[in-house]
């Protein structure tokens, strides 16, 4: 478990976003609850998801990635 | 019966269900303890562990800036007993909480009945009464306070032009907690009624049917199918409104800071004031352990005396 | 008698529109009024107070709030925050719900007085002692340290009890019959069946999350990281508020929210009728 | 009925992995990011609550000492006012201080008592810089503990075309009223427009306590006054005009006056010197009028509060830093321009006399009042429970202006004081 510090400041770096950083924590956030929501709609066929749920999948992963670039749009901010 | 159907598709697809791997594990205990551990270890760290540490600081005399917090015991409580702001502060939360609970949940019951009757348009009614729910209380309270206002507010103007009498709301002491209880049934009816909805939703027709054959009026069938039955749907809405009651602090931190005179103090704002105004962290925690005493006592009683269980 | 039914029918109907009405127009108007005010500018909301249609409507308020505070920061970490707790109350809030309604093992009832017992505490009560918990573990001024709070709350736990009692045992046999463990039944047939509640939980929990206001404010430093409410708190000042960007950020707040309630309605209806239906 | 095929085992893994991750991922520990303090990076860290209209001063000078200084990075944090102490109690202990934090004069006194402040007047900061008020208020039990950025006082503010309309003369900027001037001036203008003065419940109380000779301490501070000859009979003087002919609105909220002013819903405010920008903006024919004087003495006093900045002493804050941030404060390039910066006024005696500050004033000659009643303003009294005398003696004055005896309930607000003194 050497590396358990290593993987504990990580983690924490995640958590934390300046100013203009890219949100990284925020973008692991999403593509958690994303894959959640992916899986349980198309994976697991007795949830019978609705359109909702499939379309919020997707919405989550495309929030994770704005989560990550809009920061650092080039556009100034 | 409201999710039979879905019970009859839950067996069909187990039937054509077959397991392709080791036998079905034993009902030991040791599954359940895993599936309750990690939302139990989270709330013993996250709120029982810093209550205790709250209950531990009001045994002290614990000035937030101070380096050293002398030992006190029980001195907080006792002076807790003897101040009358803290009774001013209980009656001021109870009569909120007895308002919310005597006010909402029956207006929330009635609109929750007319919604049932599936007219045309109920979608928007219901959507529009969930509104002012969706909206934070800080925002709806710095909305309300300007719409409180006696002199050019919105309400008196209405109630001007109808000829009716207008009151200064939250510019005096008798009517200050009124206003504040006003808007917060305003608020919070749309959350209750939406329950109160979907309960009325799983009473099953066959009961009215066999009522009405029995000529059984209007009110006889409120009476003796809908209320019975709703009774777990009831206890659900009256724990939950009364937990959230006696929070009462946002709305009192926005609009008045506790009001003319003392009129709207709660228990939570006589808390925050002490604890994070006035440097007395040590009296505010006792504050915070008496509530929590009452309205964990509160809602035992409550489930005691009317428990959770259905008759059909 | 036909005649007389429909003609009562008729009246009771149009009472019933006409209460529907009243109720939605008094939830309604405190927010037009609002979306009004915020169109005057900024000098004028007050000198023409008694004017309720703003004679020169301007969006000037929404775009100096847009461009004079990081409001798309702001709402991006409401939403990492809001989503992130939805996410994960959904899933652990599940599980103690099913293993509190349906578990077997010594110890439940305690866990439940537990519920109950933390579901009373008013968050306001544990700030200082948790402040001080997260900077031992130097968790102040990150996500986590906001999310973990409202990630706690015992609300869901509760009401995923009320709703996992409706589900009859014999189902449950029937699937211990089939070789399922107890987390292959929660996932095989609980979570599916548990949709509708489901849904009620995150738009209850999408709801609280996105008004929290008082422990943002105390764990997090950094200006940049507010979420949208604890934004907006800032643009009350002691003597001098921006009336016109403060509502116009409010209206701003309130559209996500709205927009999750919109979107869940169908489910969120048939959600809450599970769990509140039978206890 | 479609069989899915994918093994179960190998889908739960997909779940289970996902939800963990984001769980590991948050239950970890670590020091959080570069949030500037005194570890290393040479940037400064300040805390002020929030306030729109000072905000973009305050970037300003913060790029201004960067570049002074040569740091990288001065980043301000805001909080909302009521909250900032809750801020401050739980970061400094724990050790997240700022360099540097803006208090107010309630605040002062707490931080010198429980030494949480740097004695200012080790570092070359001497006490007699200052006008009376700020030195007072940023003073306790003798010691600096903090610099004032500026100093302020509370005036009269009159609506002139409301008074015309009254059929009243509009007096000279310069000119105190007496009491019985000023019930006059509020009569006749109620008369006209309904409503003729409107201010805060608990400070405009104070305000003709103070006005009067009293306030809450007596003289060497050693036992309450708020409910001496003179305060009794202020708060007998204003209390038929709040209850009896509501012809004076007392408000209980922080700002609600204001906006009774600038809805021309009253023709005369309590107003402070902050308030200059809002009036300036409002479109209304406006002036300041010293605030009115009482019988019992001839020069009438008002609060005098502001913003001071301090050190802290503990909790990690890099003092040379913060040190550094006072010193720019205080220097008269800053202290010269606080008034066309945003209508404070210098606490600094020595920058009333410099040529820009008198060059301002001439521009702006509706300011010149307030340079008047600079001297008159009043500190607070310099005690850690400062804070609990005001809420003890507003608590008090909103139950006077809903009717109770000014008697009994000044009495209930000095007992109250003296057992904290």
């Amino acid at each position: 478990m050497a590396h358990l510090p290593l993987l504990l400041s990580v983690a924490l770096k995640l958590g934390y976003a300046g100013e203009n950083q890219p949100i990284v924590g925020g973008a692991l956030v999403f593509l958690a609850a994303a894959a959640g929501v992916l899986y349980l709609s198309f994976v697991r066929e007795e949830m019978d998801a609705g359109p909702a749920l499939k379309v919020g999948g997707f919405l989550l992963l495309a929030l994770a990635v704005l989560a990550y670039f809009w920061p650092m749009r080039p556009w100034p901010h | 019966m409201a999710q039979s159907q879905s019970l009859r598709r839950i067996r069909r697809q187990l039937t054509g269900y077959v397991p392709d791997f080791a036998t079905a594990s034993s009902e030991d205990d040791l599954s359940w303890y895993l599936i309750v551990f990690p939302k139990v270890l989270l709330f013993s760290v996250v709120l029982l562990v810093p209550f205790v540490g709250a209950f531990w600081i009001s045994l002290h005399q614990w000035e937030p800036l101070a380096t050293q917090h002398p030992f006190v015991g029980l001195d907080n409580y006792v002076a807790l007993f003897r101040d009358p702001i803290f009774w001013d502060a209980l009656v001021n939360t109870a009569g909120y909480s007895l308002a919310l609970i005597a006010i909402d949940v029956p207006i929330a019951l009635g609109l929750a009945l007319l919604l049932n009757m599936n007219l045309r348009g109920t979608k928007f009614y219901s959507a529009a009464i969930f509104l002012p729910v969706v909206t934070s209380w800080v925002v709806v309270s710095l909305i309300w306070s300007w719409l409180y206002n006696p002199q050019y507010g919105l309400i008196n103007a209405a109630l001007g032009t109808v000829g009716l009498p207008q009151p200064d709301w939250l510019q005096s002491s008798k009517t200050a907690l009124a206003s504040i209880a006003l808007m917060s049934i305003w608020k919070h009816v749309g959350f209750n009624m939406v329950i109160f909805l979907a309960g009325l939703k799983g009473i099953p027709d066959d009961f009215y049917e066999a009522a009405i054959i029995d000529g059984a009026n209007r009110w006889q069938r409120f009476r003796y199918i809908t209320l019975p039955l709703l009774k777990p749907t009831s206890f659900f809405v009256v724990v939950v409104t009364l937990i959230f009651s006696f929070r009462l602090y946002t709305q009192v931190y926005v609009m008045t800071q506790g009001g003319p005179v003392h009129s709207t103090y709660s228990i939570v704002f006589y808390f925050w004031e002490q604890g994070f105004q006035q440097f007395n962290m040590g009296y505010a925690s006792a504050i915070a352990v008496v509530l929590f005493l009452i309205v964990f006592g509160l809602s035992i009683v409550q489930q005691r005396t009317w428990g959770d269980t259905v008759e059909y | 008698m036909k005649l007389e039914r429909s003609r009562g029918d008729y009246l009771r109907k149009g009472l019933a529109h006409g209460i529907l009405l009243t109720a939605s127009a008094l939830a309604i108007i405190p927010f037009a009024w609002a979306l009004l005010a915020s169109l005057k500018p900024e000098n004028k909301i007050f000198t023409t107070i008694f004017r309720i249609i703003p004679e020169d409507p301007t969006f000037a308020n929404y775009v100096n709030v847009w461009l004079q505070n990081p409001l798309d920061r702001w709402i991006l970490n409401s939403l990492v925050i809001t989503v992130g707790v939805v996410y994960f109350t959904l899933l652990l809030d599940t599980l103690a719900g099913y293993a509190l309604a349906k578990g077997k093992f010594r110890g439940k009832s305690l866990v439940y007085t537990l519920v109950i017992g933390t579901l009373v505490i008013p968050p306001q009560v544990v700030l200082v002692p948790l402040y001080i918990e997260m900077n031992m573990l130097n968790w102040s001024n990150t996500y986590w340290a906001v999310m973990v709070l409202y990630i706690a709350n015992p609300f869901g736990t509760f009401m995923m009890r009320q709703f996992f009692l409706t589900i009859p045992d014999s189902l449950i046999e029937a699937a211990r019959m089939d070789g399922c463990s107890t987390l292959q039944t929660y996932t095989r047939i609980m979570l599916p069946l548990a949709k509708p509640a489901l849904s009620s939980l995150g738009v209850f929990t999408f709801i609280f999350t996105w008004g929290a206001f008082l422990w943002p404010l105390i764990i997090l430093d950094d200006g940049a990281m507010y979420p949208l409410q604890v934004g907006i708190g800032l643009l009350t000042g002691r003597y001098s508020s921006q009336w016109g960007q403060l509502l116009a950020a409010a209206i701003l707040a309130a559209l996500p929210v709205l927009a999750a309630y919109l979107l869940a309605q169908r489910t969120f209806m048939e959600g809450i009728a599970l769990s509140g239906g039978k206890g | 009925m479609r069989e899915n095929r994918v093994t179960r085992r190998k889908a739960l893994a997909i779940a289970g992995g996902a939800g963990a991750a984001g769980l590991a991922g948050c239950a970890s520990g670590g020091r959080s990011g570069d949030s500037g303090q005194s570890d290393g990076s040479n940037s400064a860290t300040l805390w002020a609550w929030n306030d729109p209209g000072l905000s973009p001063i305050r970037e300003e000078q913060a790029k201004e000492f960067e570049k002074k200084h040569g740091l990288d990075g001065v980043n301000w944090q805001y909080y909302p006012f009521d909250n900032y102490l809750a801020k401050a109690t739980s970061a400094i202990p724990a050790g997240n201080a700022p360099d540097s934090l803006a208090l107010s004069v309630l605040w002062v006194p707490r931080f010198g008592d429980k030494g949480v402040a740097v004695n200012l007047e080790e570092h070359g900061f001497s006490p007699d810089d200052y006008v009376t008020a700020a030195r007072n208020n940023s003073s306790y039990d003798g010691t600096l503990w903090s610099v004032p950025w500026y100093a302020d006082c509370r005036l009269l503010c009159i609506n002139k075309q409301m008074f015309e309309q009254a059929g009243l003369e509009v007096p000279d900027p310069s000119h105190r009223p007496s009491w019985d001037e000023f019930a006059n001036w509020v009569e006749e203008l109620g008369k006209e427009h309904g409503t003729g003065y409107s201010m805060a419940a608990g400070e405009g109380l104070d305000a003709f306590v103070l006005s009067n000779g009293s306030g809450y301490l007596t003289e060497d501070g050693s036992k309450a006054a708020i409910n001496n000859a003179a305060a009794v009979e202020a708060a007998e003087f204003l209390q038929p005009m709040v209850v009896e002919d509501e012809h004076v609105l007392a408000r209980t909220s922080g700002t609600t006056h204001v906006e009774d002013f600038l809805s021309g819903q009253a023709p005369m405010l309590y107003a402070g010197s902050w308030h200059y920008p809002r009036l300036r903006d409002s479109g209304i024919d406006w002036q300041y009028n010293p605030h009115p004087g009482g019988p019992r003495i001839e020069k009438s006093h008002t609060w005098s509060a502001g913003v001071y900045y301090s050190v802290p002493s503990r909790g990690g804050a890099d003092q040379e830093i913060g040190r550094k941030w006072l010193e720019y404060i205080d220097s008269m390039e800053v202290q010269k321009n606080v008034t066309r910066a945003m209508g404070g006024f210098p606490g600094r005696k020595d920058a009333y006399e410099t040529d820009a500050f008198k060059q301002y004033l001439d521009d702006h000659p509706k300011l010149k009042v307030v340079a008047q009643e600079m001297e008159n303003a009043v500190a607070f009294p310099s005690h850690p429970d400062v804070g609990k005398m005001w809420t003890a003696v507003h608590t008090q004055a909103e139950a006077i202006f809903q009717g109770t005896d000014p008697k009994s309930a000044l009495d209930k607000a000095a007992e109250e004081i003296n057992g904290l003194l």
